[in-house]
């Protein structure tokens, strides 16, 4: 196990390397020049020569993707083109602003998800069962937008119980921060929460199946009491999977949300970034995405390592 | 007859039956022209031979969404078919040597294009290529490919450890002939699940990409943007928004249901736990 | 000890066992055998309670004072594991893949009742009982670890260690080496209290069990002491199993039994074998009752 | 000559950007605890606070007036007003301005103003500034301290577009000690000072205690930034702002249509939408196509789909506002038959870049369909705005058609500049707007009103409507500014009943 983590760990270091090469090489393929970009159409050719020596960007692409790649370890984005803004602080804001999003977001989606999932397995046969596979599939066929899109009009338009958007951080006022996310929480946590029952649902039908459940049973368990002591912890281990997949799809979803919901965090810094041609921020962004990814990656893998005897 | 027919299969296949039809006769005809603006028409009732009424262009809703379920089948198509096509052997070749370079390799390089998730894909080459169905489709594509190869290598290594894997393996024949007459077939059921959920998700991917403004370019109809489009008139001409997101949720629900049809109908593991039954 | 009256299994409208009779003693030991598809295992399953989704049964089965069949399974899963316990066919997926084996073992136990600490220990010595080799280790080591017989002698230590009055046992050698076949036969005689032993293979049944019950089509079509029954098989089923069989001598087999077994609901009215028995006659279309006592056969042209 | 045009231009495309392009998050509640309090939605946010080097309308939108001061602005009705200025007179050859300035007027860093900073601040456009717009100021001669209260401005020739860059960002004020730190810190004279800046969310305005003027009735002002127009739309309708600055979803008007809870504010803009033509290579450096185009195009009906019938018709670059606006609408009917005639049987291909901007995207997709009627099949391609449309449209020229929102006022000229993305090449139309510039009032007037009818006889570019300034507010928010000619949003009259 040590030896795997220790493998597994090197891996992740490796990757995020050549993560950061391929990030700073499409960067470079972006049309634009930083330094006439940050001027404006109508800048002078000798400002645009000083502002590009002022960025470092008249240097070799190598010299310059180990200044960044060496900022990056100490923790420094560099500074922004257009903002002349450092770029760390602003993406350690927005990166607690979506990581806040985005795990409340899967934390709502299991918390439905499992016990509907599971809830949905064992009654397969009966009416219940078939309700909350319908519901789920209905769930997962809903836009995440579409449903932000709904949620304000019902919550926030129509109920006026609900800010239709915004956000407050915690440290100025926690109601206002709770009552901020819980609309792009629930807009996230509900379509996850329908694609994961959908995937708990499968995942518990398939132990269900397990002749150890049957011996479970055998052993004077009920069937409730197999799938409980022998059946989740199994089934848990395909689910871990699909969150580890989920996540990324939920930074996806969080992009999205953030839009609707005008929620200040990484996607909408990215879009920003992009409409902008803030490349260097752009490029700490994705960055960040990315390295958040392989990170979840990791997590999952020692996870599954962690569930699964067979694999250590 | 390999299985029985259910209820998700039938409902699953008239759906997606559906848009498949809606888009092959919109080749050959829709009501009205789906993108002719015409301020007369302007956001025009229902009836009179506008089904389902016009937008704020004065385009007909209905010639919009069959138009529009051309752009849902490209798209799901050609991103699950690029993802399939590339990560199904991937995963296959991953599998079959569990312990090589080779798997290492691919598992890695895998888990880095995972970490490029669809959007920023988008975004990405949106920003370098335009923005676009296209740039859209390969993006959802290349972003699918990683799901594709983790479940195929999933699947292989299942495959990989039966008895008739390892009989051919011991009777001496190739790798890619065992590959090809065991375990493609044996993953197939498996392979056609993803390729329903995947394909449920390309479209609701550009839908959001749409609505993001980096997904098809106006004017093709296409039902993310639309959606988009019926936006500020959401309150008071509700049915624009309603139509292209019932298309929505049908079409994802038609795959959806009709991919748990098919595994249904297709997993021999299945079968056998019905015939106990 | 076990008493079996009219036992039938259904799946929705196809009876898959019909109206099964039979009778295990304190301490005998019965083989049930056939081809697979003859309801042997459903038979064994419904005495558990342990039949899949959609299959039930009705009739009755008696467990001493205790009903099997047609009660809640709050009241049967008390039994399991205490009274009775079943061993499986399939040792390699029959254990759970992420539980250390000895705490496997040790469940049985605790969930009847005895102390964890104790359970523990116990589950050490039963371990040793069925002939494993480093017990203390084995109990640390996960399912993956063991070989087939090893985990099929684990679910043998599971079986017994509240020492039940009955054992039942679907298949426990089928999946396992010939060499490890004999030795967990060996030990399942040894330490089996009553026994109900299911198998197609009849030299197995021969080597275990005092008396056996015949299954074809989910019906008991001969039963009797197994010395009787093997030498003078009276049903044209017996006769046709035990041509094809290893029991008879080279030279003397019969050709084995023609066509195969049909799914389950097609078997033919009346006699269920009669589509393949060459002795059939319209009388077939009767049904024949399982007739006799210690040695009882149901067909219209028994063989003598 | 070329002068003007430029400045106009960049303006123009300044404005557009501000008024369509990004924003971000806004948040609901914002935390100013007095009742008294104002917050109102824009859609694009500050990249940082100096305007001297970075380009876009949203730093002046949110400073100009509000924070920083000049010797003028420009009023609600496009007239050149005193500000910092109490009076100036001008030389009989209109080449030298004498200001006087206002008196015991201090930045807000408490250092006084004074004529120097008047000098310091116009010299500095010369030195430091880093925007091609600078170069409207070259006309300027020598800038003179005459007093402590007095300067004189001597130009090098005539110019009637000199004041009017003195009421732009171009004659903001600086203190001599309060340049340091513009990206995050201005220091100015004017009624507001910035209290916070929450990034990608909102800028928060406080009243200036030690403003010479009348000082605000609101203890701060807001202004929260929305990339989407349907979530701005949302945050009025629950309370989340006060004031939508810019309706981006005119459709959308009918959810504040009740009175007692709102008000809509209809006014006026400089803003032009214009179909650009790329006059420098096929198809359209035949001015036939382009005719062709003009009479392709129903302008009524694109305004009714494209922007709900708001804004108003234009037939050439000048908005009903200035003086020598004429109205033009009649010089291209809309008349398919004619426009075929014109293009003699022929089809052509054409590539419309348009930015990713509401406007721009719904208008073309209405005239690529009246387009298509002719036998023009323009294909759409919406490119991210600004950076994208701006680098590959306005810098490349790479494109056939467009459209965009040119905002600035009085910006004709940008087509005298024959590098100008338009591409428009018409030594005349240079030669009409120098005499413009340099004439009398009556000559710029006449000058320009011929030279207003040959951009439109020439086609050098199809024009779609004029912007309308649409502002919806609360109940009971007065001081409304009701049309948005100038770079800034006033917020100095804003009030809360």
């Amino acid at each position: 196990m040590t030896l795997y983590l220790v493998k597994r760990l090197a891996v992740l270091l490796a990757s995020t390397a050549v993560a950061a090469v391929v990030v700073f090489a499409f960067m470079a393929l972006l049309p634009g020049d930083p330094a006439e970009i940050a001027l404006g159409v109508n800048a002078t050719p000798e400002a645009v020569a000083e502002l590009r020596r002022q960025f470092g960007t008249d240097r070799a692409p190598v010299a310059q993707f180990l200044d960044w790649a060496g900022g990056l370890l100490q923790g420094d984005f560099g500074t922004s083109y257009v903002t002349s803004a450092p770029i760390g602080p602003q993406i350690g804001d927005r990166l607690g602003v979506t990581a806040v999003l985005v795990l409340g977001g899967m934390i709502l989606a299991v918390v439905i998800a499992v016990p509907l999932g599971t809830f949905a397995a064992v009654h397969h046969r009966n009416a219940l069962g078939a309700v909350i596979s319908a519901a789920s599939q209905l769930g997962i066929a809903i836009p995440a937008f579409l449903a932000g899109i709904l949620l304000v009009f019902v919550f926030a338009v129509q109920a006026q119980a609900l800010p239709s958007g915004g956000y407050v951080p915690i440290s100025e006022n926690p109601a206002e921060w709770l009552r901020s996310l819980l609309l792009p929480w629930l807009s996230l946590g509900l379509v996850q929460g329908a694609v994961l029952t959908r995937y708990v649902r499968s995942a518990v039908l398939d132990v269900m199946r397990e002749d150890y459940l049957r011996t479970a049973r055998a052993k004077g368990r009920g069937s409730t009491g197999a799938l409980w002591r022998h059946g989740l912890r199994n089934a848990s281990i395909p689910v871990v999977t699909v969150l580890g997949l989920q996540l990324a799809t939920l930074l996806i979803g969080a992009v999205v949300v953030e839009r609707v919901f005008v929620v200040p965090g990484l996607g909408d810094l990215l879009l920003n970034g992009v409409a902008q041609r803030d490349l260097l921020l752009v490029q700490g962004v994705v960055m960040v995405l990315v390295a958040a990814v392989l990170l979840i990656n990791f997590v999952v893998d020692v996870a599954y390592h962690l569930l699964d005897p067979r694999l250590r | 007859m390999r299985g029985r027919m259910n209820a998700g299969l039938l409902v699953g296949g008239v759906l997606v039956g559906i848009v498949v039809l809606a888009a092959l006769v919109s080749f050959f005809w829709t009501p009205h022209d789906p993108t002719l603006v015409d301020a007369a028409r302007k956001l025009r009732e229902p009836g009179g031979g506008y089904l389902l009424g016009a937008d704020k262009f004065g385009r007909d809703t209905f010639s919009q969404l069959m138009v529009g379920a051309r752009t849902t089948l490209y798209v799901g198509i050609v991103a699950v078919g690029i993802a399939a096509v590339i990560g199904t052997p991937l995963g296959m070749a991953a599998g079959m040597t569990p312990r090589g370079w080779l798997s290492e390799l691919i598992m890695r390089v895998n888990d880095l294009v995972f970490a490029f998730p669809a959007l920023l894909l988008a975004v990405m080459l949106g920003a370098v290529y335009g923005a676009g169905t296209l740039t859209a489709m390969i993006a959802i594509g290349v972003a699918t490919v990683p799901a594709f190869a983790r479940v195929a290598r999933a699947a292989t290594l299942q495959v990989m450890v039966t008895d008739y894997v390892l009989a051919a393996r011991a009777a001496g024949r190739r790798r890619p002939a065992i590959a090809f007459r065991h375990v493609l077939p044996n993953i197939g059921s498996v392979l056609i699940v993803q390729a329903s959920v995947s394909f449920a998700i390309a479209i609701l991917a550009e839908a959001a990409l749409s609505f993001l403004g980096f997904g098809t370019r106006p004017p093709t109809p296409s039902w993310g943007r639309m959606l988009q489009e019926s936006q500020e008139l959401l309150f008071s001409t509700p049915r624009l928004a309603l139509w292209p997101g019932l298309a929505i949720a049908l079409a994802v629900l038609g795959f959806n249901l009709l991919g748990d049809g098919l595994r249904d109908f297709l997993d021999p593991k299945l079968r056998r736990i019905r015939a106990e039954g | 000890m076990l008493k079996v009256d009219g036992l039938t299994v259904r799946a929705d409208s196809v009876e898959l066992v019909h109206d099964v009779s039979f009778a295990i003693g304190p301490g005998e030991r019965v083989g049930l055998i056939g081809e697979s598809g003859s309801g042997k295992s459903l038979t064994a399953l419904s005495l558990m309670g342990l039949l899949p989704e959609g299959v039930a049964a009705s009739g009755m089965a008696r467990l001493g004072d205790r009903d099997l069949v047609g009660v809640p399974e709050s009241r049967i899963k008390e039994l399991r594991g205490r009274k009775m316990s079943m061993v499986f066919q399939e040792p390699m997926t029959a254990l759970n893949p992420l539980m250390r084996v000895g705490a496997q073992v040790a469940e049985v136990m605790t969930l009847h009742g005895k102390p964890r600490h104790e359970a523990r220990a116990r589950a050490v010595e039963l371990l040793e009982r069925v002939r494993l080799p480093e017990p203390a280790q084995i109990a640390r080591a996960y399912p993956h670890q063991l070989s087939g017989g090893q985990r099929q002698r684990v679910m043998l230590a599971i079986a017994l260690a509240n020492e039940p009055g009955l054992l039942i046992c679907d298949e426990p050698t089928t999946a396992l080496d010939v060499t490890v076949q004999k030795q967990m036969l060996e030990l399942i005689a040894e330490v089996a209290p009553a026994l109900l032993f299911i198998t197609h293979d009849l030299a197995v049944v021969a080597s275990v069990c005092e008396r056996v019950l015949v299954m074809y089509g989910g019906r008991v079509v001969e039963s009797g002491p197994i010395r009787e029954v093997f030498t003078r098989p009276r049903h044209r089923y017996t006769e046709g199993l035990l041509a094809a069989s290893k029991l008879t001598p080279r030279g003397t087999r019969l050709p084995a039994i023609s066509g195969s077994v049909p799914p389950a609901g097609r078997f033919p009215g009346g006699c269920v074998f009669r589509n393949r028995c060459p002795q059939a006659t319209p009388a077939c279309e009767t049904a024949p009752e399982l007739t006799g006592d210690a040695h009882a056969f149901a067909c219209w042209h028994p063989a003598d | 000559m070329r002068r003007i045009g430029i400045w106009m231009a960049v303006g123009g495309l300044l404005l557009s950007t501000a008024a369509c392009g990004g924003g971000t998050a806004g948040t609901a509640g914002g935390g100013a605890p007095a009742a008294q309090t104002l917050s109102v939605g824009f859609v694009a946010e500050p990249a940082n606070l100096d305007f001297t080097s970075t380009e876009g309308v949203a730093i002046p939108q949110a400073l100009l007036v509000n924070v920083y001061e000049g010797l003028v602005k420009l009023d609600q009705n496009g007239q050149i007003v005193p500000l910092l200025a109490e009076k100036w007179d001008v030389s009989d050859d209109r080449t030298s301005y004498t200001f006087t300035l206002r008196k015991n007027v201090t930045f807000s860093s408490g250092a006084p103003f004074t004529a120097d900073d008047v000098v310091f601040s116009l010299d500095r456009v010369k030195t430091d500034w880093k925007l091609k717009i600078k170069s409207q100021l070259d006309v300027i001669d020598t800038v003179e301290k005459k007093d402590d209260s007095t300067v004189v401005v001597t130009l090098k020739r005539p110019s009637n577009g000199f004041l009017y860059s003195m009421a732009t960002r171009l004659g903001a004020m600086f203190s001599r000690t309060g340049v340091s730190d513009l990206a995050n810190k201005p220091i100015g004279t004017g009624p507001y000072v910035l209290g916070s800046w929450r990034r990608g969310d909102s800028i928060q305005l406080q009243p200036n205690p030690a403003y010479w003027g009348t000082k605000p009735s609101l203890s701060s002002v807001t202004l929260k930034y929305f990339k989407d127009a349907t979530a701005m739309n949302n945050a009025l309708l629950t309370g989340g702002i006060d004031a939508i600055s810019s309706v981006q979803a005119p459709e959308s008007l009918q959810q504040f249509a009740d009175p007692n809870r709102f008000q809509t504010v209809e006014g006026t803009t400089n803003g032009e939408v214009v179909l650009s033509m790329n006059n420098g290579r096929p198809p359209f450096d035949d001015k036939k196509v382009r005719q062709a185009v003009r009479h392709a195009i129903d302008h009524k009906a694109l305004l009714d789909t494209a922007w709900a019938g708001r804004g108003q018709l234009i037939g050439s670059m000048v908005p009903p506002t200035d003086p020598w606006y004429e109205d033009r609408t009649g010089d291209y009917p809309y008349d398919p038959a004619k426009a075929k005639e014109l293009l003699g049987g022929k089809t052509y291909d054409v590539k419309m870049r348009i930015p990713n901007l509401p406007y721009a995207v719904n208008s073309a997709q209405v005239v690529k369909s009246q387009l298509a009627q002719v036998g023009i099949n323009a294909e759409i391609e919406p490119l991210e705005f600004p950076a994208r449309w701006l680098d590959v449209v306005f810098t490349q020229g790479d494109y056939d058609m467009s459209i965009i929102n040119h905002v600035e006022p009085r910006d004709m000229g940008i087509f005298a500049d024959k590098s100008y993305y338009f591409r428009y090449d018409n030594p005349e139309f240079g030669e009409l707007l120098a005499a413009a510039d340099e004439g009398t009032e009556q000559e710029q007037t006449e000058s320009l009103k011929q030279a207003a009818k040959l951009l439109s006889d020439d086609a050098a570019a199809d024009f779609l409507f004029l912007f309308p300034n649409l502002v919806v507010a609360k109940k009971g928010v007065t001081g409304l500014p009701k049309n948005a000619i100038a770079e800034q949003f006033d917020f100095t009259a804003l009030a809360k009943q």
